[in-house]
């Protein structure tokens, strides 16, 4: 497997083509599911299994399909990985079950995996399609976890809270004490809009200083390997 | 070089806004003899969260801070938060709910003039969702200076004794928790009320109206806003009133009490928010007033001319768009 | 599980039915979209873009063969329409088709020209008059700056003549640039 | 009489798909950079998603609860609404090519809509009877098509607005649908009013 | 009398500053040494030059002739000679050059003969040629060709409007003009009231000229009727003037005429009847200096004359920074006071810091519909500059920038001193050139899909023919040299490459004098213009030295 | 032409396709379900059991609760509108305790669905709200997993009250003996109208309501 197209898989599912901040896909469970760190985290796990298994099915099975119902194949095989993990949440995460609510079924409709899956997994092989999704779905989890922190620290001061869905006993952290007030309008869908804004932006701030730096540093010297950055 | 016209002559934006805040006066000092001086004191933090805040946020983007800040508006966007937000509310709850303002809704967007959403409403809005007990204290009557500056700075809260509901407020408790029984006409004979609207927010409205009766006669704001909104406001309230005069309150005490007068001539009528042309203002206004009503008497929350006044925001574009005035020669072809 | 399987069954025959039959109904389809970008393409038939001429580009893009940023003539501007039509992100001109240059258009040195005709043949507008050994000329307001008249001509007397601004063509810049525009 | 009236307005202003239940965000973000455009989804959105709510809640009603077939809703459900898209496709390019230009580049994009599965799921676990589908189906699209517009509108007069750097663009949009979102919240309550 | 006003929505109230201008009667300006007159001074054609450098004209000759259908005539001012004829800089407000007849005087002022013209015998269109020959355009500021707004249209005309309201600060050069020869102007009226066949005349004139009202009701005959108006800028443009006078909005996209009525500036008047009473063409006009000056006043100014020199005779002051062309509402500064002064140059004003202010920093809109209340055409100005700014043009378009008349009252009331007009020029401009580049683009596409299709269609033809010529070709290369190399080379090729290698010889050995012949079948436009390239050929050839001269 | 045909043709192909791909997938759902199913609805239950433990400790009773319920039909005292059930726990055979699903009409975002639990001693054994739309962060505090007193959730004060005096189960501000938190007064109030009045109902009716068959449905 090349280096080179790995390492390039890799950052565009994680950062260029981050399906959350730049693709804009796969938003409704971003948004929905990231009141607290633990739900984001289990939602976007379910989305990273379903993800490779759906980029690997449809790589493995893509010679088999023909193209004027590949759409509806693509779905039925999403729909069939997901009812799946959604009956494996229902029978072993009852609680996160219960929580994440509509949003397993929903894995479906998340544009992104439909897109990943169209977009890679119908034209590459088996290996880098599974690469892919991977990546990919990391992508949404790290967004997934970034929000789910964020929302959770503001909104009620807490970190890990529903822990105990997961680990028997366990506690969430109590980041400022008893007396926090609670910024409630970080865990309601406003504060979820805003989160997301500023994520965006501290990206494009990034990306921003990246390509100012870049520019600057070729204005002095004219590098010979430019653009594999 | 400049370009034709090289002739102007206009009051500028620093003299409207000082017009504004002149025109808050008498309702502001008739908020200090009903309620105490606690208000000046969130007025002052206000305004000093406003500047700097607007100060650090035009640094930041590389504007002139001089030219922008003499424009005055970030100061009349903190006077209308501190005036709608409760007197005795935390120290720290005005500086946030401005700097939501300032940073959130005017800068994020461009800063003066850009913002589609009133700023004053959306720190108002973030409040009461994120702070919804705190937004509900309201100073009992005889609170004394010293006990407001001590809530506003010290904190040892919440005192059961001096708070108090707003008029509005009680009226929706009353209705909830007296269940089918509960009657208004017995309600308004609560402590909370006065002569036809809340207690002592009689004056205050009074104050605001005569503040807003100067801007209309200089000219800063036009006519159709206040007017469709008091009008609004009193013709629905006047017909459900009709209907079930024992569940819903009479007009007036919808026109007098909560921010009805504020609203209609300090809040519906910011121009950058608002719409634009007269029939698109009567529309915003009317709307404005109605979904108010609406969230007042039938919502979770005890006043809802903020969440009015957003949702009206959000249709400015297409009101805009649909109610642009006939130019010369696309109109009347009389003779 | 043999109800399971038998609803399946059942939805999905009709469903693949269904979608075989709509697929082979939509194929013939004359598609709008390729007049569409073609109207935003700026037809100086250069073929910088990679195809031979603008048409063929609309049709590569409406294909999704080619990305929306490839025509040096269209400009930045062209970029953005495009990006506007398509939904897609603008991203700027690629370099590597050239770069946007002020519109010119073809000069021939009549004194130098000897008529071989390959000029005409070169431009795609018909914009160059002329017969075999007699002397060209470019009809200027039909040129559209392409380009492509001056590398076949043998004795290289095709020169590319940037439009002057006349008071006519002239036009109002954008107003002072408003303070701090920078952020 | 009077609840359905309730299911409508709950749908639309209350519980808004878009900004309350946060179901159908990417087309919202996606397609609401033109007035036009944002139109031309909700029509088709509303034409979907009604006829969707109506055909899940038959097949949920009389093929797979009858049988225990319920963890089949999820393939099912989007199978059919992935059919409901091709043929609407199919019938509106017969019988109205006008229409087929106005909304053929939409149709393939709402199968992918979030909302689109999601209101019948939301069906099915607010246990609606076939008119309350259908009227909650309805509901949501108008209150999607809603959003979309009044975003779009928002979103072209943001063009001109002098926005800081970092928020050009989608993290600005993700701001100004935070503060719609905000607003809608004063509605809370609303539908319960007795 | 009193005549039943109307109104018309918004307008400013500056300052008017006239009476410095009006203390002196109209002087007359000292001949200058040269005389420098565009060719083009009207809306339309630029005129065909009738003279050649080395000439010499007469006053009043005609030295640019009309081109195509809106299009009016030049005159040399003064008689002299004809230095040159090449580009000048232009009064524009982008300082371009322009091509001009230069005219040195002989300070003779011999003029053409001229003899009165019987108007009343003359058919119509007779009459309106000799206007557009005497080069009458419209003086309100348009320089619109008068003789074509002087044809009657479909329906009968019934009224026919003066404009004297001259409602721009500090432009004083119709007010005299009416106190001082009211009676030429009224002459002009009834001229063209007869020749457009109306019922009455009306002359609007700002209340501000009570001179002038009472000059003219003086002169005023039957069915002239002198009003005055109230003062409010810009009660002169002409669409807002119809509406206060006869209450008739004429909309957009329409003209006056479709509604009964004509309009033109006193001054036009004057000229028409100057033209036809004297056979008197229009070489000069009366121009306003005013402003930073110590002298102001009204001179009857030469067309040509440097401004230079117009201005010289108002004394500016030393603090003088800029100078207008026009009012401070709708002039521009002058990138150059060596331009002429043109047929459309009412007033040279000087500027100072302390007069015209420099605008304070632009500041955001804060969209409070102060432009919008006092827009003359009820537009929304605030949204045109956001549309700008954003670039969207159709909005833009949608709503209305095109029935802009750049009067300024927005600009001049704006609290935030926003430069809207600047704003609706830009977006105009870049309308406009879209436009031109769209309709280039249609054009490029229907000429290469007609060659497309001539390929397609000549591809067999060629095939057969090719095949016929090929094989002789061979045939003759064979016997004269061995093919080498270009055995792979098809025969077409190597039959082009050999023609191309015999004229390579031959353009080395002969100097080219070949005339080139056009192909058949061309348009009658395509053939003026190779013709012209030909003449051009010609001349070069002629002078064998110097490259054609690019315009 | 030949569309039609090429189209009958492809119809044909991709339906089977389709089926070939629904049939299997379908079959590796059914498997996942049919091994999973046992798992979900132990889990359901212990769902279930889970709230019945915070109302009544597990120690007090012995029986299948689950199993043991009346139905209820519409019930004003208890708030019911549609009907409810009736959980009996008891231990060695004798009576332990009654829970009783009921409904609070009058909390500030709507109704309040609870959960009482009546000890055999006539006093409460616990309470929980099951469903409510109180003002998160502010009337939300009814619900213990919400409420920011984790030491001693506000909901903690019912158990072990009995039904007398009156006073007892009213607020403070009402005379009463219930805290509750300034500013979310209304759903205070609400919940502990709703568990005194179900507390009412329920010693007036548990004679009959212990003796009912399993199962059956309660006539009051
Ligand atoms: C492009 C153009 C075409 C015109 N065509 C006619 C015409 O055919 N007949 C006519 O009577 N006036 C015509 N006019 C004159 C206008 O009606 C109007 O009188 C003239 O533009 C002067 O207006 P202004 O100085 O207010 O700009 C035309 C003007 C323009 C700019
Ligand atoms: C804003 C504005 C102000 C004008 N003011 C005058 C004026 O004061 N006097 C005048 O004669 N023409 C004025 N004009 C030009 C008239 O609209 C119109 O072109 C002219 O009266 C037509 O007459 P003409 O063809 O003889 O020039 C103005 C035009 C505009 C757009
Ligand atoms: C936005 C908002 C939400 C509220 N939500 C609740 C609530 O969920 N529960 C509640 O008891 N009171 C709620 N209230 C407060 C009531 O309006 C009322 O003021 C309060 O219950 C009376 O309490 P007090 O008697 O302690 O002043 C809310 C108030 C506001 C402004
Ligand atoms: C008549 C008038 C009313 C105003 N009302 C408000 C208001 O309701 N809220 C606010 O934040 N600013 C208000 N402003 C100030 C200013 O317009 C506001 O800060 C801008 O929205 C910021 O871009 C008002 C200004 C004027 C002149
Ligand atoms: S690059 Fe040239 S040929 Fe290609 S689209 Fe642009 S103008 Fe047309
Ligand atoms: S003349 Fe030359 S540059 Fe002009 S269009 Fe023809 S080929 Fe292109
Ligand atoms: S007058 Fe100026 S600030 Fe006011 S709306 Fe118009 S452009 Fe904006
Ligand atoms: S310049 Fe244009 S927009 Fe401004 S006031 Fe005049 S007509 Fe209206
Ligand atoms: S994830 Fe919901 S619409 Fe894309």
């Amino acid at each position: 497997m090349d280096k080179q197209i790995t390492r390039e898989i890799v950052t565009n599912g994680l950062w260029k083509q981050n399906p959350g901040l730049v693709q804009l896909l796969g938003l409704c469970p971003i948004l929905a599911i990231s009141t607290n760190l633990i739900n984001a985290v289990s939602l976007g796990l379910a989305t990273i299994l379903v993800m490779l298994l759906a980029n690997l099915g449809v790589a493995a099975l893509r010679n088999f399909i023909p193209y004027e119902v590949r759409i509806p194949v693509f779905i039925l095989i999403i729909a069939s990985l997901v009812t799946v993990v959604d009956l494996a949440f229902n029978a072993w995460l009852h609680g996160l079950y219960l929580v994440l609510g509509i949003f397993i079924p929903l894995i479906v409709t998340n544009c992104i995996v439909l897109a990943r899956v169209e977009a890679f997994a119908a034209k590459n092989d088996i290996v880098h399609s599974s690469l892919d999704g991977l990546a990919q779905g990391a992508g949404l989890l790290a967004v997934l976890a970034a929000l789910g922190a964020m929302r959770e620290v503001v909104g009620s001061g807490t970190l890990f809270s529903g822990i105990d869905l997961l680990v028997d006993g366990a506690t969430p952290l109590l980041l400022f004490g008893e007396h926090y007030p609670g910024f409630l309008l970080a865990i309601l869908p406003p504060g979820a809009f805003f989160a997301l804004g500023l994520l965006i932006a501290l990206r494009n701030w990034i990306e921003g200083r990246a390509a100012a730096r870049r520019q600057r540093a070729a204005a002095v010297v004219p590098t010979p390997e430019a653009g594999t950055a | 070089m400049s370009h034709s016209p090289y002739l102007r002559d206009s009051r500028s934006v620093r003299q409207i806004m000082l017009h504004v805040l002149a025109a808050l006066l008498p309702g502001i000092a008739a908020y200090v003899w009903q309620f105490g001086a606690g208000i000046l004191l969130q007025l002052l933090l206000a305004s000093l969260t406003a500047v700097a805040a607007e100060a650090a946020m035009l640094k930041l983007r590389g504007k002139p801070i001089g030219l922008y800040l003499g424009d005055l508006s970030a100061i009349v966007t903190a006077w209308l938060i501190a005036l709608s937000l409760p007197p005795i509310g935390p120290w720290w709850m005005i500086v946030v709910a401005t700097l939501c303002a300032i940073v959130v809704a005017k800068h994020l967007y461009g800063g003066l003039g850009q913002n589609p959403f009133n700023p004053a409403m959306v720190a108002f809005c973030v409040m009461i969702v994120a702070f919804p007990s705190l937004m509900s204290q309201w100073p009992a009557a005889g609170l004394d200076l010293s006990q407001q500056l001590d809530l506003i700075l010290g904190g040892s809260r919440p005192l059961d004794a001096i708070t108090a509901a707003t008029p509005l407020d009680a009226l929706r408790t009353g209705l909830r928790t007296g269940g089918a029984d509960a009657r208004v006409a017995e309600i308004v004979q609560g402590p909370a009320f006065g002569l036809i609207g809340g207690s002592g927010w009689e004056w205050v409205a009074a104050g605001f109206a005569l503040g807003g009766i100067h801007l209309l006669w200089q000219r800063i704001i036009s006519w159709h806003l206040p007017a469709a909104f008091l009008l609004t406001m009193a013709l629905t309230a006047l017909l459900l009133w009709g209907m079930h005069p024992e569940r819903f309150a009479s007009p007036l005490l919808h026109l007098a009490s909560g921010g009805t007068l504020l609203a209609a001539f300090f809040i519906v009528t910011d121009p950058v928010s608002g719409a634009t042309t007269p029939k698109g203002k009567l529309v915003f206004a009317g709307g404005a007033a109605f979904i108010a009503y609406m969230i007042r008497s039938f919502g979770n929350y005890p006043d809802g001319i903020a969440f009015a006044v957003l949702l009206m925001n959000i249709c400015v574009p297409l009101i805009d768009m649909y109610t642009q005035p006939a130019v010369f020669g696309h109109k009347r072809r009389s003779s | 599980m043999i109800e399971a399987l038998l609803v399946m069954a059942g939805i999905a025959l009709a469903l693949g039915a269904v979608l075989g039959f709509a697929a082979v109904r939509f194929k013939v389809q004359g598609d709008p979209l390729v007049d569409k970008i073609d109207a935003i393409l700026p037809q100086t038939q250069c073929g910088q873009c990679g195809f031979p001429g603008c048409r063929p580009y609309a049709n590569a893009i409406a294909d999704g063969e080619a990305d929306i940023n490839q025509c040096p003539p269209g400009g930045d501007e062209g970029v953005r329409k495009l990006a506007d039509l398509l939904g897609r992100e603008y991203k700027p001109l690629n370099e590597e088709h050239g770069v946007e240059k002020p519109k010119a258009v073809a000069m021939i040195d009549e004194q130098t020209c000897i008529g071989c005709t390959l000029c005409i043949q070169a431009c795609p507008v018909d914009a160059i008059v002329g017969a075999a050994k007699q002397m060209h000329t470019v009809v200027e307001a039909e040129c559209t700056g392409c380009e492509l008249c001056v590398a076949p001509c043998p004795v290289d007397c095709i020169t590319m003549e940037p439009l002057p601004e006349t008071v006519q063509s002239w036009k109002w810049k954008y107003p002072t640039i408003p303070i701090g525009k920078a952020a | 009489m009077s609840s359905y009236v309730f299911v409508v307005l709950g749908a639309v202003l209350v519980n808004n798909v878009v900004f309350v239940r946060v179901l159908g965000l990417c087309p919202f973000m996606g397609v609401s950079k033109k007035l036009e455009t944002a139109l031309g989804m909700g029509y088709a959105t509303t034409f979907v998603l009604t006829l969707g709510s109506g055909t899940s809640y038959l097949i949920d009603h009389y093929l797979l609860a009858p049988h225990d077939l319920t963890y089949l809703r999820t393939l099912s459900f989007i199978v059919v609404i992935a059919a409901i898209v091709q043929l609407t496709e199919l019938v509106i390019e017969k019988t109205s090519p006008l229409l087929h230009s106005v909304l053929g580049i939409y149709l393939p994009l709402i199968t992918t809509n979030c909302a689109v599965l999601g209101v019948p799921l939301l069906n099915v676990s607010m246990s609606h009877n076939l008119l309350e589908s259908l009227l909650f189906g309805f509901g949501s699209s108008i209150g999607f098509t809603m959003a979309l517009i009044l975003f779009a509108g928002i979103r072209e007069r943001l063009e001109g607005a002098d926005v800081p750097t970092p928020f050009r663009g989608t993290a600005i949009a993700m701001v100004t649908a935070g503060l719609m979102s905000l607003a809608f919240m004063g509605f809370a309550g609303l539908d319960r009013y007795q | 009398m009193l005549h039943k006003l109307f109104t018309f929505h918004g307008g400013v109230r500056p300052d008017s500053r006239k009476s410095d201008s009006t203390q002196a009667p109209i002087a007359a300006l000292p001949l200058p040494a040269e005389l420098v007159v565009p060719l083009h001074q009207s809306i339309g054609g630029t005129p065909r030059p009738l003279v050649r450098v080395g000439d010499r004209v007469l006053k009043g000759e005609r030295i640019g002739a009309a081109e195509g259908a809106v299009s009016a005539a030049v005159h040399a001012p003064t008689s002299g000679i004809v230095k040159a004829i090449e580009p000048r800089t232009m009064p524009h407000p982008s300082g371009l050059p322009a091509s001009c007849v230069v005219i040195e005087t002989d300070g003779e002022e011999r003029w053409i003969e001229r003899e009165p013209v019987p108007w009343k015998s003359m058919k119509g269109d007779e009459l309106r040629d000799f206007l557009r020959d005497t080069g009458i355009v419209g003086l309100g500021g348009a320089t619109f060709p008068s003789h074509i707004k002087l044809r009657p249209g479909a329906k009968p005309t019934h009224t026919l409007v003066l404009n004297g309201a001259e409602c721009e600060p500090f432009i004083t050069c119709d007010d005299l003009l009416m106190r001082e020869r009211a009676g030429e102007i009224i002459r002009g009226a009834g001229i063209m009231a007869q020749m457009l066949a109306v019922e009455r005349v009306l002359i609007g004139v700002e209340d501000n000229k009570p001179d002038a009202i009472a000059a003219m009701r003086a002169a005023a005959g039957d069915g002239i009727e002198v009003v005055a108006i109230p003062t409010l800028y810009p009660a002169g443009g002409e669409k807002q003037l119809l509406r206060v006078l006869t209450g008739v909005e004429v909309p957009a996209g329409r003209r006056p005429l479709d509604f009964g009525l004509q309009c033109f500036n006193v001054g036009t008047a004057y000229r028409v009847a100057r033209a036809i009473d004297q056979a008197e063409p229009l070489i000069s006009r009366v121009v306003t200096v005013a402003g930073n000056v110590d002298r102001p006043g009204n001179f009857e100014v030469l067309i040509g004359t440097p401004i230079d020199a117009l201005l010289a005779a108002g004394r500016p002051r030393p603090d003088t920074d800029r100078v207008l062309m026009g009012g401070p509402m709708m002039g521009f500064a002058l990138p150059s006071t060596a331009a002429p002064v043109v047929k459309a140059t009412n007033c040279v004003l000087a500027g100072s810091p302390s007069l015209l202010p420099p605008p304070p920093p632009e500041m955001a809109c804060i969209r409070c519909g102060t432009c919008a209340a006092h827009c003359p055409a009820d537009l929304q100005p605030f949204e045109l500059y956001w549309f700008g700014r954003s670039h969207n043009f159709g909005k833009a378009q949608e709503y209305h920038l095109f029935d802009c008349i750049e009067c300024g009252c927005c600009s001049y009331v704006c609290p935030s001193h926003i430069p809207l007009v600047d704003y609706f020029r830009f977006t105009k401009g870049e309308i406009w050139a879209r436009e031109r580049e769209k309709a280039a683009a249609d054009l490029a596409r229907e000429r290469f899909e007609a060659r497309n299709e001539r390929q397609e269609r000549e591809k067999r033809e060629k095939a057969e023919r090719l095949a016929a010529k090929a094989e002789a070709t061979r045939k003759k290369l064979a016997t004269t040299e061995p093919t080498g190399e270009a055995a792979a080379a098809s025969p077409a090729e190597e039959a082009k490459k050999a023609l191309i290698a015999a004229a390579l010889e031959r353009a080395k050995q002969q100097k080219s004098s070949v005339k080139p012949r056009n192909t058949d079948n061309l348009p009658a436009d395509k053939q003026a213009e190779i013709d012209q390239i030909e003449a051009r050929r010609a001349g070069a050839e002629g002078r064998t030295v110097e490259p054609p001269e690019t315009p | 032409m030949s569309a039609e045909h090429t189209a009958g043709a492809t119809s044909l192909r991709s339906a089977g396709v389709m089926l070939a791909f629904a049939l299997a997938f379908t079959m590796m759902m059914a498997t996942t379900y049919r091994f999973t199913r046992p798992h979900i609805e132990a889990a359901r239950e212990a769902e279930k059991m889970k709230l019945i433990d915070a109302v009544l400790p597990p120690g007090r009773y012995d029986n299948q609760l689950l199993d043991d319920v009346v139905e209820l039909g519409p019930t004003p005292a208890l708030g019911l509108r549609q009907g409810g059930r009736v959980y009996r726990a008891r231990r060695g055979g004798a009576d332990a305790a009654l829970i009783v699903e009921a409904t609070a009409p009058d909390g500030y975002g709507g109704r309040i669905e609870l959960l009482v639990a009546v000890g055999a001693d006539d006093r409460l054994a616990g309470v929980r709200a099951t469903a409510h739309a109180e003002t998160p962060g502010l009337g939300d505090y009814i619900d213990p997993r919400k409420d920011r007193n984790k030491k001693a959730p506000w909901i903690e004060q019912f158990r072990g009250r009995a039904a007398k005096p009156a006073t007892v189960l009213a607020l403070r501000k009402d005379g009463g003996e219930l805290d509750y938190r300034v500013g979310a007064t209304i759903s205070a109030r609400a919940v502990a109208g709703a568990v005194a009045r179900a507390l009412g109902w329920t010693l007036s009716h548990d004679t009959r309501l212990y003796a009912a068959p399993a199962g059956s449905r309660y006539q009051p």
